[in-house]
Parts: C-alpha cells; sequence; structure tokens
C-alpha cells in the first residue's frame, strides 16, 4: 500500500466533513494509505495571504516541515485551496532568501523540497485506470453529471501544473470510467462566489446561481465537486439562491469521492451523503431504477 | 591615478568590426566625445575575423589591455560572424588565468555604430582599468643578467615542476 | 596476468581475421627495451604475434589515422584513445568506414616519468619486467625491483571517467562501472595559485622548453599536417626564436586550436622531453569548454566541436553584462 | 615597395591638435616609405592631384593616407590612386580625425598616436597586394517564390521591364490571402475585382511562366548565377490539356474533401478547381480523399473529361530553371487560436477566424455571400469581433503587432452592418492601430456610422448559453466587466510566419528572426534586400503587411532585381576568402561556419578533399580564415600576416634578439 502524507485542512473538520470522510474511505478502498501530519495548522486560507506572504508561506511551510520530518516528499489535500497555498509556499521556498525568512518563523524549519498534490491527482496518477474500473461494483449508469471544476483547482496553471486550467477534464473521465454521462458544461471553472457567501451573499446567489442554470439547461441530475467551497455555495446556498432568484433549484451537488465510493460499494455511512443540504435521494432512486431494469 | 600616471600611456590594441564598433567609434569622434589616448583600433571587417590569438599575441608582445567590439548579437552585418566571435572570446577570456596573465586585460564587447556614447563609455572604463592594473608584466626577461639568472635557475632545477615532483 | 593473455590471444584472433581487408592494424610491441612499448603496424601474421597490450603500451593510435586516410585501417584503442577517433570522425577528418576499432576496457597505462622516480636510480637499459597483478617487477642490472602498479599509472588514468572504448567494433576485456572524473590535485593546487606565480611558472618553464614540437607531433587532434602555422614563415604567428615568450606563443596556438576538441589523451605531456606539465593547459581549457557549453570533446559521435557552432542566446555567456 | 604617406590637415580639424609636421617627420622613417607629405584637405581636387603627381613623381606602389575615417573617404582615395594607375587595394588609411583629433585634448598624445596609426597602416599595406575584382555575367531571369499580391506585383514589374520571370506557387492557384478577401479596406473594394486582373496578366504575360503546385526545392549558386530545382507536384491531371472547363468537378462522387480555399468552411470535391477567377484554372486531384487513388475505384473524372487529361499514375516531377535574382514573397499563415483555451479550443462551431468570416462574406463562398453561422447556418444578430488573437501577447511568444487586424475588424464590422441591417457588431480590442492615409476615419466610420460598439479590453472566456455564446470580457474604460451574447464570435487571429519560411531560408540563407520572418539587410536603408546578394524580400515573409505595403515592396524588390540585372556584367569584390590548396587538409571546417554557403568542397587531381570559395558569393567576413588552424583559407585584403603585422606594430616584441622581418 502506497503511503501519502494527507492534511484534511479546516474544513475537511468542519464544513466538508463528509468530503474527508468519504476521500479517507476512498483512499483506503484504491489502495493509498493516507498518513495524516499530526499537529498540522492551518494554510492560512486567503486571509493571511493577503496580509503577509512570509507569514503565510510559513504556515503552510510548516506543514511541508511535518511531512518531511515523517521522511516523505509528497503531501496531499483534498481541498484545492490548501493546495494552492501549499504549493504556492514550496514554490517561494525554492528561492533562499524567501526560504531564510520564512523559516526564521518556525520552530523546525522546512529544509527538503515537498511537493504538494490534490487527492484527485494522486488517485488519477498513481492508481491504475484498470483497477479502479475492475472495482466498481454499483456503476453511476444512466446518471447526467455536470463536473464543476472552480476557478482556483488549476490556477495558475503554471504553479499548479495539473491538467487544462481552463477545460479541465480529469474529474470528467472519472466520473466518465465509473458509467455516467458527463454533460459538457461550460462554466467548469467559473467562480462560485468563494467566500463572499458571508459579507456579500447576493455576489455569491447570482454567481452560484448562474452555474446552478447553466446546469439545469443541460438537464443534469447532479453536480460533482471537488472543493468545500464550491459545494457549500452550490448546495447549502441553493435555498438562498432560489429565494434571491425566484427560482427552484434542487439539484444535489456531490463530492466526487462521495459518488467514486458509491460506485466501489463503501458503506453509504463513510460517504457522509446524509450532510448534503440538497437531498441526493433522486439520484440514487434513479440509479436503483436503471440498474433494476438492466 | 596619480597625475604622473594619467599622463603616461599605456598600449591598449582595440580589434574593431568595420560595420558597427568601428563605426561607433567614428560616430563618438563626429560628436567629439572625449576619450583617453591609449588605444590605437585595428580594423576588422566582422568580430568573426578574429582569431583570439592575434589577442594572445598582442598581450604577450606586451600590449597592457586589449580590448575587442563588434555588432551586438543578432545585429552583424554578416550574419552570425558575432556569434562565433562571442564563443571564442569567451573561450579566451576564461582560459587566460591560467597563464597568469590578468583576465582583466582583455575584454569584448557589443557597440552598434550609433553608440557613439557607449564607445565612450567602453573607452574610459577600460583604459581605466587597465591603468588601475598598470603596465602588464614581460613574458621574456628584460635585461641580460635576467636572462642569465633564468637559465642558471633552469639548470638547477633540473626536472622538477609543480606537477612532477 | 592471465586475463591479460586470454585478452591478448582474443583480440590477435580478431585482427587475424580482418587483416587481409585492412591496410594496416595499429597497436604496440616491445620498444627497445622490454620497459618501453612502441606502436607496431601490422600487416602482416608474423607482424600480429609481436602485438602487446599490457600497461606499458601507451601511445595513442589515432595520432596515426589522419596519415591513413583513404585507406582502411585497424586500430588497437583503450578508452581514451576512442575518444580521439570519435573527436576526428565528428571533424569529419576520418572515415567511419575506414577504420575498424579493436577496443580495450583498460585498467590503465602506466607513467614512464613514475616509474623512473619511483627506480633507485636512473634505469639505463631494463633487461626484463615482468607483470604481476598488481605489481610490475624491474630488472636492472641484475636486480630485481617492484613497483606498485597503482602507485605508477598515469594521472589521466587514476582519474580517467571513461576506460571502456566508447565506440567500437570489437571489444574485449569486461566493462567497467561507471566513473567519475576528477582533475588531480596538482591541477587544483595549480590553479589557485596567483597571476604572479602562474606566470613565473611558465616563464620558467618556457625557458626549458626546446621546441622540439614532439607535443604537436603526438597529439590526434594536431591534424595540420606540415601546415602548422607555428613553424610557417607565409603567417608569421611567431618567431623560429627559442625564447620562453615565442615558446608560449605555440602552446598558445596549440591549445587554442584544440579548443573544444582536446580529449585528454596525456599524448603531448608524456612526449615531452623536458617534462612540461602541458595537460594544466589542456584540462583548464577543457574545463572551461565544459561549463560554457556543457561539452566534452570525443564522448559522443555527431556532436559538433562547439566553437563551429553557436546559439543565438548562449546559456552560460554573460558577456553582455559588462 | 615604395610608400608615400600623406597627412591631411583637414582644416583645423586634425591639425588643430595633432602635429603633423611631426607626424610626417617620424612617418617619414617608416619602413619603405619614400615620400611623407602633408596637405590641407587631401580628400579635396588639388588634394587627390597631389598624391596622383607623388606616385608618378616619387614612382610610389603604395600609399598611406592619414585623415578621416575610411568609411568616409577610403573609396575616394582608391579611385585617386587607381586614376594614378595603382591596384586600389595597395591603399591604406589611417583614421587620425574621428579617432584621434577629434576625441583627444592633448597635443602631444595625439600626435604620437597618429604616427602609431600611420606606422600600421604602412605596416598592413607593406603585405597588401593588389586585387582585381572579377566579372561574371548574369542570367536576365528572375525566380518569384510565392504567388500572392506582393509577388504577383514583383512579377509584372520585372516582366514588364524585360526580364523573364519564373513564379512558383504552392498552392493550387496564385492570389494568396487577398484572393479570399471579400472587400478591401478603406475603400470596401472588392478584393477579387482588383487582384482578378492582375492575376489574369501573370497566366497571360509571355516572359511569366507560372509553376502552381510547387514548391522551391534547392537553390545553389550566387548573385547573378543562382541554379533553382522546383518539385512540381503530382496533381493528377495533365495540365498541357486541362482546359478548366470543371465538367470534372461537377461530376466528382466524392465531395467530402476539405476546402483550404474556403478556410475549411465546408467542403469540395476531390478534383477541383479551388475557385472560379483560379490561375491556373486547371484542376486538380486531392490524392487524400480521391476514391480512384485510395482504393482504385471510381475513375469517373477520367471518363467525363472531354481532353482526357485525367493521369492517375502521374508523379512529382523536378524542374531546374537558372536565374539572376530571387524575390522571396512567402507571405504569412495565421496564428494558431486553439493555443487560447478561453476561446473554447475549438469546442464551439460559431468561433471562427476573421479569413473564415470572409469567406462568409464573399460572394463566391461556401455560402454565397449570406453571413450565415456554421453551427446552424442561422443568420446571426450579435456579432462580436476579438482582436489581438496572437498579436501583442508574450504569453503565446506573440510580442508582435499584426498590423492590418484593426483596419479589417472594422472593415468587416461594417459590412456585417451591410448585409445584416439589424445586426449589431461588438469588438473587444486593446488599441486600435490605425496609421495610414484614410485608416483612421475608416474605422471611426465603423464605430459611428455604422454603430459597432467598441469594448477596449480583453476577452477572458467565450461560453455556450442557450444557442449562443457569452463572451465575458473586460470593459477596461468604464472599469467594469462585460458579458456580450453573441451569434457569432470572429477571431482577429494574428499573422506568423509562413511555415515552410524557415526551411526555405536555409535553402536560400536567407536567416529568419526568432519568429520566422526574413530579415532584411538593414530596417532603414535596406529593406527589401538581404544579407545574400541577389535575392530580394517582398510582402509579409519580412513581417506582418497589409495589401497596399505589399504591393510597393513587391514593386521596390523588382526594382532591385531590375537595376540589378540591368548591368551586363557584375564585379565582385575581390576582398574575399582565398584558400591555399596545399594547406587546406580538406576538414571542410570552414564550409560548415560560412553563412553564405560561399565554400564548397571539390575533389582535386589527386582525389583529396580541397576547399574552393565561390569569389561571387563570398561576403568577405572572415570567420572562415579563423576556423582554418592552418591558416589555409586566408581573407584577402586581411589576412592573418596583414593583421599580425599591425598588432606587431602596435607592440613590437620585446626582447626577441630576431625581428619579425
Amino acid at each position: 500500500m502506497a503511503k501519502i502524507a494527507y492534511y484534511p485542512g479546516c474544513s475537511g473538520q468542519s464544513t466538508s466533513v463528509e468530503y474527508d470522510l468519504s476521500t479517507r474511505a476512498v483512499c483506503r478502498e484504491l489502495g493509498l494509505e493516507l498518513v495524516d501530519l499530526e499537529d498540522w495548522s492551518c494554510c492560512g486560507s486567503t486571509p493571511a495571504h493577503t496580509v503577509n506572504h512570509v507569514l503565510s508561506a510559513a504556515l503552510s511551510a510548516r506543514n511541508l516541515a511535518l511531512t518531511e520530518q515523517l521522511g516523505m516528499d509528497l503531501v496531499t489535500t483534498p481541498c484545492p485551496s490548501c493546495l494552492s497555498n501549499l504549493r504556492t509556499a514550496a514554490h517561494k521556498m525554492e528561492d533562499a532568501d524567501f526560504r531564510a525568512k520564512a523559516n526564521a518563523l518556525l520552530d523546525t524549519p522546512c529544509t527538503k523540497q515537498v511537493t504538494a498534490q490534490s487527492v484527485l491527482q494522486v488517485i488519477m496518477e498513481q492508481v491504475d485506470p484498470e483497477l479502479i474500473r475492475a472495482k466498481v461494483v454499483k456503476p453511476l449508469t444512466g446518471l447526467k453529471l455536470a463536473c464543476y471544476y472552480g476557478c482556483i483547482m488549476n490556477r495558475p496553471p503554471a504553479l499548479m501544473q495539473f491538467d487544462n486550467h481552463e477545460h479541465p477534464m480529469v474529474m470528467d473521465n472519472l466520473m466518465t470510467m465509473l458509467g455516467a454521462e458527463v454533460v459538457p458544461y461550460p462554466l467548469k471553472v467559473e467562480c462560485c462566489g468563494a467566500s463572499f457567501g458571508v459579507p456579500r451573499v447576493d455576489i455569491v446567489t447570482k454567481l452560484a446561481g448562474k452555474l446552478l442554470d447553466a446546469g439545469r439547461e443541460l438537464d443534469v441530475d447532479a453536480f460533482v465537486t471537488a472543493c468545500p467551497l464550491c459545494q457549500m455555495n452550490l448546495d447549502m446556498r441553493q435555498g438562498q439562491i432560489n429565494s434571491a432568484l425566484q427560482e427552484k433549484f434542487r439539484i444535489p451537488v456531490f463530492y466526487y469521492t462521495q459518488l467514486l465510493g458509491y460506485a466501489l460499494g463503501i458503506d453509504r455511512k463513510e460517504l457522509g451523503l446524509k450532510k448534503l443540504c440538497v437531498n441526493p435521494k433522486p439520484v440514487f432512486n434513479k440509479l436503483k431504477e436503471t440498474a433494476q431494469a438492466s | 591615478m596619480s597625475a604622473q600616471d594619467e599622463q603616461r600611456e599605456l598600449r591598449i590594441v582595440g580589434f574593431l568590426c568595420n560595420w558597427c564598433s568601428y563605426g561607433g567609434a567614428d560616430t563618438a569622434g563626429v560628436a567629439r566625445f572625449i576619450q583617453p589616448t591609449d588605444l590605437r583600433i585595428i580594423r576588422v571587417p566582422c568580430s568573426g575575423r578574429i582569431d583570439p590569438l592575434f589577442i594572445v599575441r598582442a598581450l604577450l608582445n606586451g600590449a597592457d589591455g586589449v580590448l575587442v567590439s563588434g555588432c551586438h548579437p543578432r545585429d552583424c552585418h554578416y550574419a552570425e560572424g558575432n556569434f562565433y566571435a562571442r564563443r571564442r572570446l569567451e573561450m579566451l577570456k576564461r582560459f587566460l588565468p591560467i597563464t597568469g596573465i590578468d583576465e582583466r586585460r582583455f575584454e569584448y564587447t557589443w557597440v552598434s555604430a550609433s553608440e557613439g556614447q557607449r564607445w565612450q563609455h567602453v573607452v574610459t572604463e577600460f583604459t581605466r582599468r587597465i591603468h588601475e592594473l598598470g603596465p602588464a608584466p614581460f613574458f621574456n626577461p628584460v635585461s641580460e643578467e635576467e636572462w642569465a639568472k633564468l637559465a642558471l635557475d633552469g639548470a638547477a632545477r633540473g626536472a622538477s615542476c609543480a606537477c612532477h615532483g | 596476468m592471465s586475463g591479460e593473455v586470454s585478452q591478448l590471444e582474443e583480440l590477435k584472433a580478431a585482427i587475424r581475421g580482418q587483416l587481409d581487408s585492412l591496410d594496416c592494424v595499429i597497436g604496440w610491441e616491445q620498444g627497445y627495451d622490454p620497459l618501453h612499448a612502441t606502436p607496431l603496424f601490422i600487416r602482416s601474421e608474423a607482424d600480429l604475434e609481436r602485438l602487446t597490450i599490457s600497461p606499458l603500451a601507451v601511445h595513442n593510435p589515432a595520432t596515426y589515422t589522419t596519415g591513413f586516410k583513404g585507406k582502411k585501417i585497424g586500430l588497437v584503442v583503450r578508452g581514451c584513445h576512442s575518444r580521439s577517433v570519435i573527436e576526428l570522425l565528428n571533424e569529419k577528418l576520418i572515415e567511419r568506414d575506414e577504420v575498424v576499432l579493436f577496443g580495450l576496457c583498460c585498467d590503465g597505462v602506466v607513467s614512464q616519468r613514475k616509474i623512473r622516480a619511483a627506480l633507485p636510480a636512473d634505469p639505463g637499459f631494463v633487461e626484463a619486467v615482468e607483470l604481476g597483478k598488481d605489481e610490475l617487477h624491474i630488472t636492472v642490472a641484475g636486480e630485481q625491483a617492484t613497483l606498485k602498479l597503482q602507485e605508477v599509472l598515469a594521472d589521466k588514468c587514476l582519474h580517467c571517467a571513461y576506460p571502456d572504448p566508447l565506440v567500437a567494433d570489437v571489444l574485449i576485456g569486461e566493462k567497467h562501472a561507471p566513473r567519475q572524473a576528477a582533475s588531480p590535485a596538482c591541477q587544483d593546487a595549480f590553479e589557485a595559485l596567483g597571476n604572479e606565480e602562474k606566470l613565473a611558472f611558465w616563464q620558467d618553464t618556457m625557458s626549458r622548453c626546446i621546441r622540439c614540437y614532439a607535443c604537436r607531433n603526438v597529439c590526434p587532434m594536431c591534424v595540420c599536417q606540415d601546415h602548422c602555422i607555428a613553424t610557417s614563415r607565409d603567417h608569421l604567428w611567431m618567431s623560429q626564436e627559442n625564447t620562453p615568450v615565442e615558446n608560449f606563443m605555440f602552446q598558445m596556438i596549440h591549445v587554442s586550436h584544440l579548443t573544444g576538441r582536446c580529449t585528454e589523451c596525456g599524448e603531448c605531456e608524456r612526449a615531452c622531453p623536458v617534462d612540461i606539465p602541458l595537460m594544466l593547459l589542456r584540462r583548464y581549457m577543457n574545463k572551461q569548454v565544459r561549463e560554457v557549453f556543457g561539452h566534452q570533446a570525443g564522448i559522443a559521435l555527431d556532436k559538433t566541436p562547439p566553437l563551429l557552432t553557436f546559439q543565438v542566446e548562449e546559456a552560460r555567456i554573460k558577456e553582455r553584462d559588462w | 615597395m615604395r610608400i608615400g604617406v600623406f597627412i591631411c590637415h583637414c582644416g583645423s580639424n586634425i591639425a588643430g591638435t595633432v602635429d603633423c609636421e611631426s607626424v610626417v617627420e617620424i612617418a617619414a622613417g617608416f619602413p619603405e616609405v619614400v615620400y611623407a607629405t602633408d596637405s590641407m584637405y587631401t580628400c579635396s581636387e588639388p588634394g587627390q592631384e597631389g598624391i596622383i603627381t607623388a606616385i608618378h613623381e616619387h614612382n610610389l606602389d603604395g600609399v598611406v593616407v592619414a585623415s578621416c575615417s575610411p568609411r568616409m573617404h577610403e573609396p575616394t582615395f582608391r579611385r585617386a590612386v587607381e586614376r594614378a594607375g595603382l591596384n586600389r587595394y595597395m591603399f591604406e588609411m589611417a583614421n587620425i580625425r574621428e579617432h584621434v583629433s577629434w576625441i583627444g585634448k592633448d597635443k602631444a598624445h595625439n600626435t604620437n598616436k597618429a604616427a602609431d596609426l600611420v606606422l600600421m597602416a604602412v605596416e598592413k599595406l607593406r603585405r597588401n597586394r593588389p586585387l582585381v575584382a572579377k566579372s561574371f555575367t548574369t542570367v536576365k531571369k528572375v525566380l518569384v517564390i510565392g504567388g500572392g499580391v506582393a509577388g504577383i506585383q514583383a512579377a509584372l514589374d520585372c516582366a514588364d521591364g524585360g526580364l523573364d520571370v519564373v513564379m512558383v506557387e504552392r498552392d493550387q492557384s496564385i492570389g494568396g490571402k487577398m484572393a479570399k478577401l471579400d472587400k478591401t479596406f478603406p475603400t470596401i473594394d472588392c478584393s477579387s475585382c482588383v487582384l482578378g486582373p492582375k492575376m489574369v496578366d501573370i497566366a497571360q504575360h509571355e516572359k511569366i511562366s507560372l509553376y502552381a503546385c510547387s514548391e522551391v526545392e534547392s537553390v545553389s549558386g550566387y548573385v547573378g548565377n543562382f541554379s533553382v530545382t522546383i518539385r512540381r507536384r503530382a496533381t493528377y491531371v495533365d495540365w498541357t490539356k486541362c482546359t478548366g472547363c470543371g465538367v470534372c468537378t461537377e461530376k466528382c462522387p466524392s465531395k467530402r474533401s476539405p476546402d483550404p480555399f474556403n478556410e475549411f468552411l465546408g467542403t469540395t470535391t476531390s478534383i477541383n478547381i479551388p475557385f472560379p477567377q483560379a490561375i491556373p484554372k486547371k484542376a486538380a486531384i486531392n490524392p487524400d480523399t480521391c476514391m480512384k487513388l485510395q482504393k482504385g475505384k471510381c475513375g469517373i473524372c477520367a471518363k467525363v473529361c472531354p481532353v482526357g487529361c485525367i493521369d492517375y499514375e502521374q508523379q512529382d516531377e523536378l524542374v531546374t530553371v537558372e536565374v539572376g535574382a530571387i524575390v522571396v514573397a512567402t507571405g504569412y499563415d495565421l496564428f494558431d487560436w486553439h493555443k487560447y483555451p478561453q476561446y473554447g479550443e475549438g469546442r464551439y462551431p460559431d468561433v471562427i477566424t476573421s479569413l473564415q468570416y470572409e469567406r462568409l462574406l464573399s460572394a463566391s463562398g461556401p455560402t454565397g455571400g449570406h453571413i450565415k453561422r456554421p453551427s446552424d447556418g442561422k443568420e446571426p444578430k450579435n456579432v462580436v469581433f476579438i482582436q489581438c488573437v496572437g498579436s501583442r501577447d508574450r504569453s503565446v511568444d506573440r510580442p508582435y503587432c499584426s498590423g492590418f487586424c484593426c483596419m479589417y475588424t472594422a472593415k468587416q464590422a461594417i459590412l456585417t452592418k451591410d448585409h445584416i441591417p439589424d445586426s449589431q457588431s461588438f469588438v473587444f480590442y486593446m488599441d486600435i492601430r490605425a496609421p495610414g492615409k484614410g485608416y483612421d476615419e475608416f474605422t471611426r466610420r465603423a464605430m459611428e456610422e455604422y454603430g459597432a460598439q467598441y469594448v477596449r479590453g480583453r476577452v477572458a472566456m467565450i461560453y455556450p448559453h442557450g444557442d449562443q455564446l457569452i463572451v465575458r470580457g473586460a470593459d477596461t474604460l468604464a472599469g467594469t466587466q462585460v458579458e456580450v451574447p453573441a451569434d457569432l464570435v470572429v477571431l482577429a487571429t494574428g499573422v506568423e510566419a509562413s511555415q515552410g519560411a524557415v526551411k526555405l531560408g536555409e535553402t536560400l540563407r536567407v536567416v529568419p528572426d526568432q519568429f520566422g520572418f526574413f530579415v532584411e539587410s538593414h530596417p532603414k536603408l535596406k529593406p527589401v534586400e538581404t544579407n545574400t546578394a541577389g535575392v530580394y524580400l517582398a510582402g509579409a515573409c519580412q513581417g506582418p503587411k497589409d495589401i497596399p505595403t505589399s504591393v510597393g515592396q513587391g514593386s521596390a524588390a523588382a526594382a532591385k532585381a531590375l537595376g540589378l540585372l540591368s548591368k551586363e556584367q557584375l564585379e565582385s569584390d575581390p576582398a574575399v576568402s582565398k584558400v591555399n590548396v596545399n594547406r587546406c587538409v580538406g576538414c571542410q571546417k570552414c564550409i560548415d561556419t560560412c553563412p553564405f554557403g560561399a565554400i564548397k568542397a571539390v575533389t582535386d587531381r589527386m582525389g583529396r578533399l580541397k576547399a574552393e570559395v565561390i569569389e561571387t558569393v563570398c561576403q568577405g567576413c572572415g570567420i572562415c580564415t579563423v576556423t582554418c588552424p592552418q591558416g589555409a583559407i586566408q581573407l584577402e585584403h586581411f589576412t592573418d600576416n596583414q593583421i599580425l603585422a599591425e598588432v606587431n606594430a602596435l607592440c613590437p616584441p620585446k626582447m626577441n634578439n630576431v625581428s619579425f622581418e
């Protein structure tokens, strides 16, 4: 079993606990052993780097240093925002002067070059696709999905170095592999409004509403995401969006790990499906009907 | 530099390509950009014509400095001459230290026909550098006594040398 | 050394098989005494019997190749010799289909200079030399002296990164594990000296030079044949006067013409009758070539010598900073 | 040798800071100097007469003039010594004005330096030898590569001037990009109406031979005497018989052949004539789609052809022509906009290039001149134009401005309104670049009279919404984001160097710049010349150009070719490299490094390889001389000996008992 350092991120402990749960379950099933960083700290999220670049990098560099202490040179995280901070820190630490400044803030300096990758990238690059195909027990046949990647998962391309930044395809490919029909969703990398959900709900309802509208136009059964914030804005705020835009959206929004876990036959409790705000039941009913019909 | 040193000229040889740097030196002249007088210029068609051995010959003959200037890369009248020159001259410059000849006595640069001011700057700076280094040491012994001493030392030394003890 | 004996027989068999189709095969035989080898030009079975490949056989046979242009010859080559051949091929000075290469995986050759220094007195004529596994037994005037082979190996062999031929039609012996090249300690020590000391050193050694041109004549890359500009009256690069400055000018010409081409076979230094450490200059120049162009002469076929080509943007030349 | 030295005062220009009389005195003592004097203005009529008289009186066979820069008056003095009967290369100049009197204040130092420079000149002159220019005849024929508007103009001008012309065109018809255009800016006149007659002239001019479907394979020789091999690609139609009647194209059952003339909007037949005005108007078969050539079945065109010109067995043919000059007019290609992921990378059929839009506008285009969008054939109401697609953008390595996109976008906005009066055009632009006669007025008309909405900003994204495309961009003037629903998006794709340019450049020894555009001899003063004598540039192969500029350059290149070939004989500069065959070991290093292909390998009587300089091609740079370790190839007038003499004059070898002479 391949051992990989795992950084869950703050949201994985709170708003997206189901993402964390399902990620762990899926990785276990696919033969990836996640080793939790002990005593990890917050990546700093958006506030840190808007205030101080060195501090922000140091927050993430601390987590890179923890990885180093585990004797590993790769750390993985489900959250694109955490990933962005980890990779930014790793990149900036390549500069000796910057490294010295950031290390001065740390108890244990970060000396080696540690790479951070998303769990999605690790699954797509380290797991044999044939293994995934072979392990599918409940294919997603009959399901029409829109994969929504969000704005920061592959951007900036020079830093993230994974997939096409304007037209990513990995989640599409993964879902197709599981038997689902994936629509050519044009707003894959659009912004959902992100953390404006707190100060300016109107922005989120407008932007996320547009995302939902584009999905409805393509007649999708559900959205698939890989970002806690995207998922929250589309799922938890769907009611707010409906009242703000006088709409009646009822589109479930999954983490890709949840659908992957379902297809692999993992116990539903481990996938945290109950945490979803928009009831996903119609989706699973449809899947059952298709399964029975065939 | 004392006033007296400033008075005494040193021997600086310049190799300039006809199309850019020689023209640049002309431009500097036309504009009356005053320069130190130590430098004497040999005109060649292209920096690609400059055999590094011309520079070695000049230095071994006792030149205190050698300055080469050609067209800026990509601007060569002959398209590629300065690209070859750059490689040859860079190798010479890097090689000089092993010979004990101070590599600062040789420099190469690019000056276009329009860069009179730059030429003035290059000449002034290079001449200043050479004056700071002072006259180059002679390779051959300069007097009968030294000749004799060298011969005696050689005899006493036999086959020994730095590498082959 | 039984291994060597079998290798010699293997080599002889290989040469024998091709001798008819070749004008000549160049190897080595015993020279004027058992301690010295000399190049052997094999044209017949009888010649072949005299072939030796012991560590005493040092000469670079590539030196002779250009003289055979248009004819098909064979060469017995060690690793360093094969580099010279590659460089000559890359410079179109010889043709690949005109040389058959009998490659020897080489454990190093001796330095006569070191042997001489290790013996109690100048040996004069040597009666017998016996090669042990790691030793050399030399009999002079009935007395035997034993030298450790490792201690009398040539400098170039101690730091050799290419003991096995890089190109060969027949390969004899076992290949070595990859090795890292290094410069000898005396090189680093000399480079660390100041300009004044270095200049004084060359003035000194150059006053010793007798301008015999042995360094040029053994150099495999000196291919100007009878037209070396150092000995021409048409281009008056230097006078024939034997002064340090003219002697040094000659070395400058040699190094300059070797820029990016020298394969470090060390023949120039070996041949020098007055022990001028010429490799100091060669190694230093090669180091510069490696640093700037990432190029080493004679380690790969179809490479253009760096001074015969260019890049519009040179990654490692910062001439515009001045 | 008997050398005369003439020191010029140049009024007070030199004499003001150089003691000319002293220089004369010193110079008189230099080796082989038999006469030294000074004069007020050596370049003046009496000054030159003074030189001529001295040559006669003192029987001089070499002259040194110390005055201004040789870049100024070397030709003057060379003519003077020639008038006196000396070879003009038996002359040297010392630059004691620009390099001495004008830049140094100290008279003693200046005088000393002037004397040194004279000594240098004397020492070099002592090693000079008479050089004689070679004359050679020229072929009065011009090769024009490329049959776009620039090449057409160059060919017609050359032919009208009396030269034979060979035109080589890669495509099936000449006309280039201009033939694909509907209208031209700023006059909105019909492109094919302007160009058509010129194309017909090419076909009919008795001095022009046209090779279409052909490419230049190799070029050898030199100015005045090039030998060019042309590959005529197999068309599977005997063009000597084909009348262009078009019956075959009507009957051809294979109708899915890609249509490059229409920029791949729609398809054409396997055997086709690309467009009605094509020159030559001959049919050709696309072997990739022809059923007969692919599967051996069909053969309908052969059956219906009234003149029996179909030949399925036809092979490529190599033709060699001798020409005296070459005009390169290979034009440009369009930037591949798929490199921009934000424009959909080809996923949206209604995102098209500006040239595709021209074909939609054109009455001879695939839609008969009705604007119908590719996806569903509907007439668009909102048309969005995006400028600078592959121009002025470092991220795609296209930092340069393509020059004419602003203008054709304005034209297309105007034509859109003409075609669809209730349409609305939007133009996303960076800056409007309209420097030309009537150009800026034209873009103003597009905005003011035709109501095109110009938005200053880049487009970040195009995405589909219903049957429309939403174009999102920045409006930098309003400081806001805008989203425009579009029925059709037209990308103003920028200009790239023609695909084969780099390879052709190697064949012709014309250097392409980093983007593949050919480099002219001098950016200001020799815009159509190249560094290879006898090869000229016209049109966009040198850099992005609009039609009038391309036509102007075509004429300029023709004028250069006519001027060159108007002389009965050409003279080559004798200061070129020369091989001493005895010294040459045949290593060919000089051949590899020569930028001009001026050295070739020859075999001597003994069968040994030797280098040989083609004197008329050699430009005299001397790279080869340094490359040759044994000094076998020497640049005349700048030989090793001559330069060494100068070095030794400046730095006399010290303490060497034997001097160099």
